[in-house]
């Protein structure tokens, strides 16, 4: 789960680190307001959860009360990776002399809670990471320690020589361990922390990710959720115990199984078709699982033929067949499906959707390109 | 041989009286695995399938001496229930539940590496040693015993696999699910020495899928220290960047952790890698061959 | 530092540990008025740093009105073991079936945190541990997991059968970790524990003991402190650096180190003396420091001689003969003073401190010895 | 021989610049320790008494290859400076420091059990190999060569237990404080077996007080394990129930920890007790013409 900067940020100051003076607005008027609050020069950000604002003109400095106005103008309704600009921030304007990124994620390979700094901040640490990945310092936490003392001191001194700043840092860093730790996070980032002219550290922008499995305890966190439309689809569709993920191919696909759905998919486009949409209805064959599968495929009109891959496993095909049937009886379909049954009592499970008059085929690529064919119909 | 788990291996099931725990204790009981307790706080004294269950697992592990455990309970709680199995002084310990949070996973394994306890998952489907022992949900009928090693990220595409390798006369030594989250037990590195080592094991199939760099490493791992031929195949070449394919754990992140990244890095090393699963079959059969 | 019932009771409360209705009163009045609003019958128990109150008539069950003021009456102002009763606890009667005892403290032998429970609440638990010590069960926590649930059921399990109880325990259990570790404790304990008649567990008693090293970093704990006079005494003594515990002979010690300074109390006692005190000066020459011992000293009436023994290491003996000289100049002591100097530079500061007419002797047998002849004179 | 220092111990200071830090520092110097470096956040770069300063242990174990490290900086820092020493690859922690809260004492003591790392103290005064090394606050002078190991929890009252035994001609392999709180590193146990493998240790001198029951479990790993003599001394005959003599692990609760019963202890498996200290040096050599 995703949040804006300016939710990072307010959380960021519940833990004493020191952010922007800054006020979030829904409107061109409401960031006048918040401008003449704030004092001149301001800086405009959409709120969005996407990455690469900047680049795409969702960011602005004003210096005056016009340039503010025009920026939220231009920002707001502005379309930023598929998400709507709805809300700005507008942030008081900070003097500062350098800028640098920290960040703290979950490493897989140590299984353990990262932490990344680098002086070069201020920029896409993703970039940094490719073009000069030494720049970029990264430090295993030891979960029976956490951020000790010593280990903060170690990261800040191979940002800063001032002594100052790495005592403001020593504590900072513990902060946004503590910060990840109890919000169950899975990114926390402040991407420029930058050093303002009188020698504090400031969290200029902030970003945090958070693990939705944990979400179930952290109810405050979990209230801070804007999904977008796409998104309260997949979360519907998470509470029928299914995993929906919209793409934007004409081939609906319904399949047991994140792994399979995925190879499916990969099929579908090996023999030159677009998968609509992940969809891994789980290991049940109730026939209204199948039914909400349906109709979040149909739900789509991009959708032109809808290919179902099952696997039998613990979960008979015949009985999953059944489900199918009663489901399909119960709703109007009216494009093309392609239907293929594999694993335990797979016969048997086509057997019954051959009766009620349903297309089967025998592989995953007989499916695939079955479903290709109809889809260019 | 096998790997992990044989007929020996002695059975506990941690949530043994919940649905899923329950149904699968007598699956895994029918295929002939040894399960010997059952952990149920509050419910001991009972008996499940003819199966004696435990308040605790230490009270189980003293009292019937059971080696490894499998563990169905809800997943807020299973973090607790795999550091009482270690605690307790399980040797291996497999989570079938799905959705723990990271940081629990974080601590358990942790916890898990100083005491030297294995671990399977979580959110995975468990392990089989055909024709031994099965401890998970898998499907048994679809596997036969042989001399393919296979570990996988994912569930029913294991099975498709599998179904495809045993059609083709390929039976296994062990299969292992290693589950589907970023931080989980036993990966691909300590899988390939165990099936390196392994005499029955003739050849390794690695089904991977998209997030994290662990195809990557397992790559470098092949090329510095396995010389049995391995088989890959890599799941979600047409997963969006930024999205959950599913798994907590597949999930492209800012242009990292790609199939295409992935599969790359193993051609690269000379491991082959099947862009269908039906290409799996012959991909192993291939290997076989081909090998000094 | 030591806290009284009702505090340790007020903390368990903020995490959510169901305790008795109660109220501190410091007067029959307020003991009335407390027995009118939490009805009959109620508890009165003095509120002392001292263990054995029951023994001592310190506590007792009111069943009446007319119990209560007199259980007021006759515990207020009561002393008990050395402590003056000031305030009582009128707790509200509560029913219940089963008493049991929770505690955690310090291991020395493994170094962890022990949770120490047994099923014979209610009585001493240094009683239980001396006559039926496998009556308590004792769990080391492991510091990196600390109280797990599964650790929590598994001691839950030693005291409760009903699985209603364990889970009321588990959840007690770890919020008693908790306490201890938020508030560094050097001692939580609950006894007695009780099952009340309605099923839940309740804690009728409670203390808590707290690290000294750790005070500077819990303000909230060291403002509860209540030191008595000779605590006091103490404390001020800890701010100039000294270690002082009053006892009840006749013999003053200053000497520099802990270890030391018992061993001079063990020789006075050896040959019959009494020590009235420990007194560690630690390792400095100061003059000043010398001074507030002496007056430490001399502030007690009982103290016929002062017993000097200082054993030059880093401090050399010529220093801290020369703070003696000038700290004795300063200061009139009417009572007689044994000096006994050794180790760095003993010599020079044993001629220093004869040709300041001080008498002196040369070894600790010596010293005590002639204290001792001096005490009694 | 000696037990856990000698001359080629390399010594690195954690609070060299400190008070306490440099004055001590310049003192063990003197006295030939082999002090490579010290470490002071944010005065790396500077030079202490010609002792270069660095920043962070790593760094200074990086660059001089120091393997023991004494802590001189305040209470409430020490817990993280232990951590930092054994993280960094530290072989032996000296921490002077008094007053250290004993949960960070529980924390460190913790990790470094893991990691293999010897501690010392807290509130300790060191440890010395008379004529090689002495890494802590001791009084050099009164220490000579021999063959008494010596261990006490107190530091004046070792001081003058040393005093007597060299004027008695009894010198000394290794003296160890190992100091007065309730949770420290090294402990009677470790050092007593470290005495019996060391050949130049020939008697050892063990200096208890009340507290705890550290001397009682002595007494039993003595009669379990140690076959040289031992004579022991308790301080704390006269001392109250319930109040913390100076040091903060001296304390009797509740009718545990005296004396009495430590005496008692040590006096039940043959080994003698000095009532007095003066009587010491003469226990010692008895023990000396006494063993077999």
């Amino acid at each position: 789960m995703k949040i804006h900067e300016y939710q990072s940020k307010e959380i960021f100051s519940r833990y004493s680190i020191l952010v922007t003076n800054e006020t979030v607005c829904y409107s061109t008027e409401e960031v006048v307001k918040a401008t003449e609050e704030l004092g001149l020069p301001v800086v405009v950000k959409a709120q969005v959860h996407a990455g690469g604002r900047g680049k795409a003109g969702g960011v602005k400095l004003a210096r005056t009360m016009e340039e503010a106005k025009n920026a939220a103008h231009s920002i707001l309704g502005m379309d930023i990776k598929g998400y709507k600009v709805e809300k700005v921030l507008v942030a008081q304007g900070v003097k500062f002399n350098s800028e640098f990124y920290v960040g703290l994620t979950i490493d897989r390979n140590s299984k353990s809670v990262i932490f990344m700094a680098s002086s070069e901040g201020g920029v896409e640490i993703e970039e940094v990471a490719k073009d000069n990945p030494d720049a970029i310092h990264k430090f295993v936490i030891d979960p029976d320690l956490g951020m000790t003392a010593f280990l903060a001191r170690k990261i800040a001194f191979k940002l800063f020589t001032d002594f100052a700043l790495v005592k403001q840092a020593v504590d900072l860093f513990q902060k946004l361990y503590q910060i990840f730790l109890d919000t169950d996070a899975s990114l926390v980032e402040i991407n420029p922390l930058v050093v303002t002219d009188d020698g504090k550290l400031l969290a200029l922008d902030g970003k945090m990710n958070f693990d939705d499995n944990a979400l179930f305890r952290q109810p405050k966190i979990a209230a801070l959720d804007e999904p977008t439309e796409d998104e309260k689809k997949e979360i519907a569709a998470k509470e029928s115990g299914l995993t929906y993920i919209r793409l934007d191919g004409t081939i609906g696909c319904m399949v047991n199984g994140a792994g399979l759905a995925m190879a499916s998919m990969d099929v579908i486009k090996y023999f030159g078709g677009n998968p609509a949409n992940f969809l891994d209805i789980g290991g049940s064959s109730n026939p209204q699982k199948v039914i909400t599968a349906m109709n979040l495929l149909l739900s789509d009109k991009n959708v032109k033929v809808i290919m179902i891959n099952i696997f039998g496993g613990i979960t008979r095909c015949d009985d999953v067949a059944k489900g199918l049937i009663i489901a399909l009886d119960q709703m109007k379909v009216d494009i093309p499906i392609v239907i293929r049954l594999s694993g335990t009592n797979a016969e048997e499970g086509l057997r019954i959707i051959s009766e009620h008059n349903l297309p089967t085929v025998n592989s995953l690529s007989e499916a695939a390109q079955e479903a290709i064919r109809l889809a260019n119909n | 041989m096998s790997i992990l788990i044989n007929k020996n291996t002695k059975v506990l099931v941690q949530g043994i009286t919940g649905r899923d725990g329950s149904f699968h204790t007598s699956k895994m009981k029918a295929y002939g695995t040894n399960v010997v307790a059952g952990v149920s706080p509050g419910k001991g004294g009972q008996l499940m399938d003819g199966i004696p269950v435990y308040n605790t697992v230490e009270d189980a592990v003293k009292a019937t001496g059971a080696d490894t455990s499998i563990i169905f309970v809800p997943a807020p709680l299973a973090g607790d229930a795999i550091l009482e199995a270690s605690e307790a002084g399980i040797d291996l310990v497999i989570c079938i539940s799905e959705g723990v949070p990271t940081l629990d996973m974080v601590k358990a394994t942790n916890y898990l590496k100083k005491k030297g306890t294995k671990l399977i998952g979580a959110n995975c489907p468990g392990l089989i040693t055909p024709g031994e022992s099965m401890i998970g949900i898998l499907p048994v009928d679809i596997f036969k015993k042989g001399n393919v090693g296979l570990m996988s990220r994912s569930g029913t595409l294991t099975y498709l696999m599998v179904s495809l390798l045993t059609n083709s006369g390929l039976g296994q030594s062990t299969c292992v699910g290693i589950g589907g989250d970023p931080v989980a037990g036993l990966y691909y590195q300590e899988l390939l020495q165990m099936f390196e080592d392994d005499p029955q094991t003739e050849v390794i199939v690695l089904i991977g899928e998209i997030g994290g760099d662990a195809e990557e490493r397992a790559a470098q791992y092949i090329k510095e220290h396995i010389t049995k031929p391995v088989v890959a195949f890599i799941a979600g070449q047409t997963a969006p960047v930024g999205k959950r394919m599913g798994h907590a754990g597949a999930i492209i992140s800012s242009g990292s952790g790609t199939a295409a990244e992935k599969i790359a890095a193993f051609e690269a090393i000379g491991v082959p890698v099947a862009r269908r699963p039906v290409e799996l079959p012959d991909l192993v059969k291939k290997a076989l061959a081909d090998r000094k």
